[in-house]
């Protein structure tokens, strides 16, 4: 099993003749996923080939790919200025989970957008986030492919290549993963620590939970508190940004620490007083994950 | 992006709220004429994008022109945390009854903007939010309506009783609210609001940070930046499309992914050393983007070892070996460089780096500690 | 039993100090039903005195009224510039039952008024219309109390006087009311002749319904094609407005023929066609019960 | 509130949509100066509150200024449908490659704002959708979002296939709904859209109307109302507070409230009559009122019979007897009053009325039979 992936996805690709589109939509597919459709507004009628031959149909809307090829998932890798209309075109079609690869979606049409796919009812993950993959079953968004592996621990992660070093360093161990999320870095995302905590125990699969947080607001804190109250299983978590100064954006538009609220430390307080291993290096996440599993 | 209080001001005026008059002086002679317009009774305030400013001294009263210039000559080039003072604003002087705190930021944990009023303002809020919590109210805005009139009204009566105070302050909340979505704010702040002894209701101060991503369509907005009050390097850092925030240490670290290069810069720390910056060189990177980072990392003489921390997945690590070689034929490196690279085009990247004289690591914390013991030799 | 209004009803006044809330906040004192606060911003602490000598509280906001007061309903007399904002602040402030009597509120600001009262699960009554009386308990509005009696009919109509009109007579032949409702005449409307209908199937009391519609829209031909449907009750209608021109705004905004849509002629038509007596004149509405009634 | 095509282009105009040039003559002459202007290939059209001005003759071609100054001459002063023609709009003619019909209007059953796009344009949009609906588009906007993207970009690709085409409609598809709300429109539409041979996508005509209760906060669209362009009657009556319909019938009727004013007209219908009005004098009638109202029925020479039906709620009766007398000093009424009476201060009225020498019915069936006869009878 796995959370929000699995054999049923049936993947559009918004933005798929554009350079980012067209690259991941390559990956997305040789990984496995299927991907049966792309928008790209003007070039409906069109077909993506990818580089092993596969015809995919593009369409100019998300609708026509619901309802002529029945798509359920949306992963968007349109430009910031078009990509909150993109993931309320989704949402509005009837796409189930959609995934916003886009960094740099101005905050406050966010909060309208986020508000809007709640009331649609559908999931949305990111935006500016890698993306989630369920190993050897398929993959939306970016994260690579070759180094995951399935198996039983669950990772969730504001971050994305800091998460590629933690779940490369669990392959390496052996420890495969049902599926590697990024929920993204940005202030107001879709689906937070908490959703993907729930989605995790609800999983029979998985039996350990990597979560790696950053410094700047309180999700970590609040799912810390979660974990403690809902979660059966292990969870093992780092923070990144115990040397960030207070006050400076730190890359991610959400990787800020405001006033004394936000700081690795108090994190990882809030971790540790939960029942949350924490990790001081990344390295340490692998060993503190050996330990949960009685390896 | 930060701004300062008079262009703040400036957006606050354009969104109707009662702001006093103010002009902002470059040199004394500036500032004393300006003065003389007012009619010498007016506020000298520093312009640097920090709180504090009064405590450091860079907010002065003065009572006639010559005293004016005075106060900007020693507030002009005075340095607030860091930061030289390159303008002041001069404003006429207003007599104060009382002093309120109106904010709008977004709220995380809800995803929505979120005003934060109350009656004690002229002072941090953030201390009146640990001293005295009942003197603030929170509202919560759903984006979908935005803020309704019997909010506005139920923050205003917050502040005041008096009805004829209530309903300037219920506008102003409403006008705040504009300016705060229509320029994409991630922060607005008015500090103090005060009640004039006619019952005029005005904003004093004003504090605004503006969305970097929202930029492309405020072009007006997007004309605040002020390069002056950042670093070089910054400015620079940006226009080459690269996240980078200068620090105090000595070991330059250059990474692709935000949370890894802070997760790199933690590990300096936990072997020893102190990172020298923040700089995430982005997903899809290309030579020119390394040479640009490296010629920033160089120009800081604290750097004694440069770092690099490399993850390839949109990354390829083909061009950042391409890109470190490229740089280190175009400009003089001094510090050494120790190099891990992971990922897309591994192989590649290695072979290019041995050509050229590297070595690189594949894990990091061997490249961490590696380059810690560098700087500390050196 | 009856509808919308029953002894639990605690109302709020929006507009109690001005010329029509107080002249009203007076009737419906007076009729017995529990006003138990007024608002008027900027006039909190003060108390609004009836003619029989009660004093009803004065606040600044509805939400004060909700919690010093445990009002449950609200009923609006402020301008129409405001009245908008007064609906929004009831059902924000947890109101169930909002009527809003007053007339000439924006459509386009009624669209968002009417999602937001959604959002907020209350019902409003209105704009622009009477309000609702339930003989000998209550009334919410602007319904002469006079001219109402208890009873098993239950009476729903977009106007005002003509349910006036249609409600003495029913008296008059002795024939009593449950609750008389007016859902109002504007084109946006919270409760419209389903809903109230909807309610009035419900209510163990009612046993005939008269339902007053009038030219424009299509409310009325929903309406009795629902009735077809869902209701066992009898129910006899009467439309107004025969002789209005098309294109002519009758009085009520939302009293327009569009086109060829919307005639008296169609919706009587319908009306017949599922099963509803239709009255020709409102005298004959009377007669009509009565037949129903098997009086 | 029906507005004209050239004011209506001007909110299209201000939001950005495309429009032709084109300006309004009340003259021949000023037509022709204008068709000069404009190089003499005009169109020259009627400006009325009315559909069907093509049919009428109220548009024409010019390809000269001296044949548009021959066009202006008969279209101004001619009558359609019952309205006279006091201004014409001049504009260059456009060539056409393709007609677009979009409107937007409120749609009650889902109270929500709604488009209706078709690519059959340039007709009459209610025979399309009676002989062609699916060549009709119809959306719902949800008020709290707004028109999004993707459905202004849907309702384009229902028009036009080339993407040069629906980028350009994609874009009014916005602006459309900018004006429709804040103009407060009930209807505002563009028929046809048009296609010009090198590309471009312009509005060549349009229609709107304006929610009159929302006038009082758009001060500049107020301005738009023609008096010309509605009976002196009703102009009358707005100002006094009344609402009022001219009709053709003979019985003059003043009533309280627009369902029992129109159950009253229909009435006088039933029993063999012609109602000469709709009349509502509204909830809190003053005796300055109903004056208002007898002067305004009066003045209408096909009058034989007034009528009266007054259900007194808010409104009292002994206001609007007083208003009767009042009225009957001022006044020379010629035709006779049968008043029907009841509710609110009722004894009072009849008081008042048969001191007045009036009196007075209670059923509103005897009050019309009665009126009906007497209109007769003239």
């Amino acid at each position: 099993m796995s959370i929000f992936i699995d054999r049923s996805t049936r993947l559009v690709v918004q933005g798929i003749t554009g350079r980012d589109g067209s690259f991941h939509t390559n990956q997305m597919a040789a990984y496995g996923t299927q991907v049966v459709a792309g928008v790209t507004p003007g070039k409906g009628g069109q077909t993506f080939e990818t580089d092993e031959g596969e015809a995919i149909p593009i369409f100019n809307t998300v609708e026509e790919t619901v309802q002529e090829e029945g798509a359920n998932t949306s992963v968007i890798y349109v430009p910031p200025a078009f990509a909150a209309g993109a993931i309320m075109e989704s949402a509005d079609a009837g796409i189930q989970f959609i995934v916003a690869i886009t960094e740099g979606i101005p905050v406050i049409d966010m909060t309208r957008t986020y508000a809007f796919v709640k009331d649609r009812g559908a999931r949305l993950l990111g935006p500016n986030c890698p993306g989630a993959i369920t190993p050897g079953v398929g993959k939306v968004g970016i994260i690579p492919g070759q180094i995951t592996t399935a198996g039983p621990v669950g990772v969730v992660s504001r971050s994305g290549t800091l998460t590629y070093e933690a779940v490369n360093q669990l392959t390496e161990a052996g420890i495969g993963q049902t599926t590697c999320v990024g929920i993204g870095g940005d202030p107001i995302i879709g689906t937070n620590f908490i959703d993907t905590l729930q989605a995790f125990s609800d999983d029979p699969d998985t039996e350990a939970v990597v979560m790696i947080g950053e410094i700047g607001g309180t999700d970590e804190q609040e799912a810390a508190r979660w974990v403690k109250e809902n979660m059966e299983i292990p969870v093992v978590g780092f923070i990144a940004g115990q040397t960030a100064p207070p006050g400076r954006q730190m890359g991610h538009a959400g990787a800020i620490i405001s006033g004394s609220a936000g700081t690795a430390e108090e994190k990882m307080k809030v971790f540790e007083e939960n029942g949350i291993a924490v990790a001081r290096r990344p390295v340490d996440i692998r060993t503190l994950i050996q330990e949960e599993l009685g390896h | 992006m930060d701004i300062h209080e008079y262009q703040a001001k400036k957006l606050f005026r354009d969104a109707g709220i009662p702001v006093p008059p103010g002009e902002v002086a470059t040199t004394p002679d500036e500032a004393e004429k300006l003065a003389t317009n007012y009619g010498g009774n007016v506020v000298v305030k520093a312009q640097v994008h920090t709180g504090g400013r009064g405590k450091a001294g860079g907010v002065k009263l003065a009572s006639s022109a010559a005293e004016a210039r005075e106060h900007a000559s020693r507030i002009l080039g005075m340095s607030i945390k860091d930061l030289t003072v390159k303008k002041v604003l001069v404003t006429p002087v207003e007599d104060i009854e009382a002093e309120a705190y109106v904010g709008v930021l977004i709220d995380r944990a809800t995803q929505t903007p979120m005003f934060m009023v109350s009656p004690e303002g002229g002072v941090d809020i953030e201390e009146v939010a640990a001293t005295n919590p009942e003197a603030i109210r929170k509202l919560r805005v759903d984006p979908r309506y935005g803020l309704l009139p019997h909010q506005a009204y139920g923050l205003a009566t917050f502040l005041y009783d008096d009805p004829k105070l209530v309903k300037q302050a219920t506008r102003i909340m409403g006008q705040l609210y504009q300016a705060f979505t229509q320029n994409a704010c991630s922060l607005a702040e008015i500090n103090p609001l005060i009640v004039t002894p006619d019952g005029e209701v005005k904003a004093i101060d004003a504090k605004v940070s503006i969305d970097e991503s929202a930029l492309f369509r405020l072009p007006e907005v997007a004309e605040f930046r002020d390069l002056d009050a950042e670093p070089a390097s910054e400015t620079k850092a940006r226009e080459a499309g690269l996240s980078f925030v200068k620090l105090d240490g000595n070991v330059g670290c250059c990474v692709n992914g935000a949370g890894l290069a802070m997760a790199t810069m933690d590990l300096v720390k936990y072997y020893g050393g102190e990172p020298a910056n923040f700089l995430d060189i982005g997903g899809s990177s290309n030579p020119d983007k390394v040479v640009a980072a490296l010629e920033i990392i160089t120009a800081d003489p604290n750097v004694k070892a440069i770092l690099f921390n490399i993850f390839g997945g949109i990354t390829r690590c083909d061009d950042v070996a391409n890109g470190i070689v490229e740089a280190a034929r175009r400009i003089d490196i001094q510090p050494p460089i120790v190099i891990r690279l992971t990922g897309t085009n591994e192989e590649e990247a290695l072979r290019i780096l041995e050509d050229a004289g590297y070595s690189a690591f594949t894990s990091m914390d061997e490249v961490v500690e590696k380059a810690v013991e560098l700087a500390a030799q050196a």
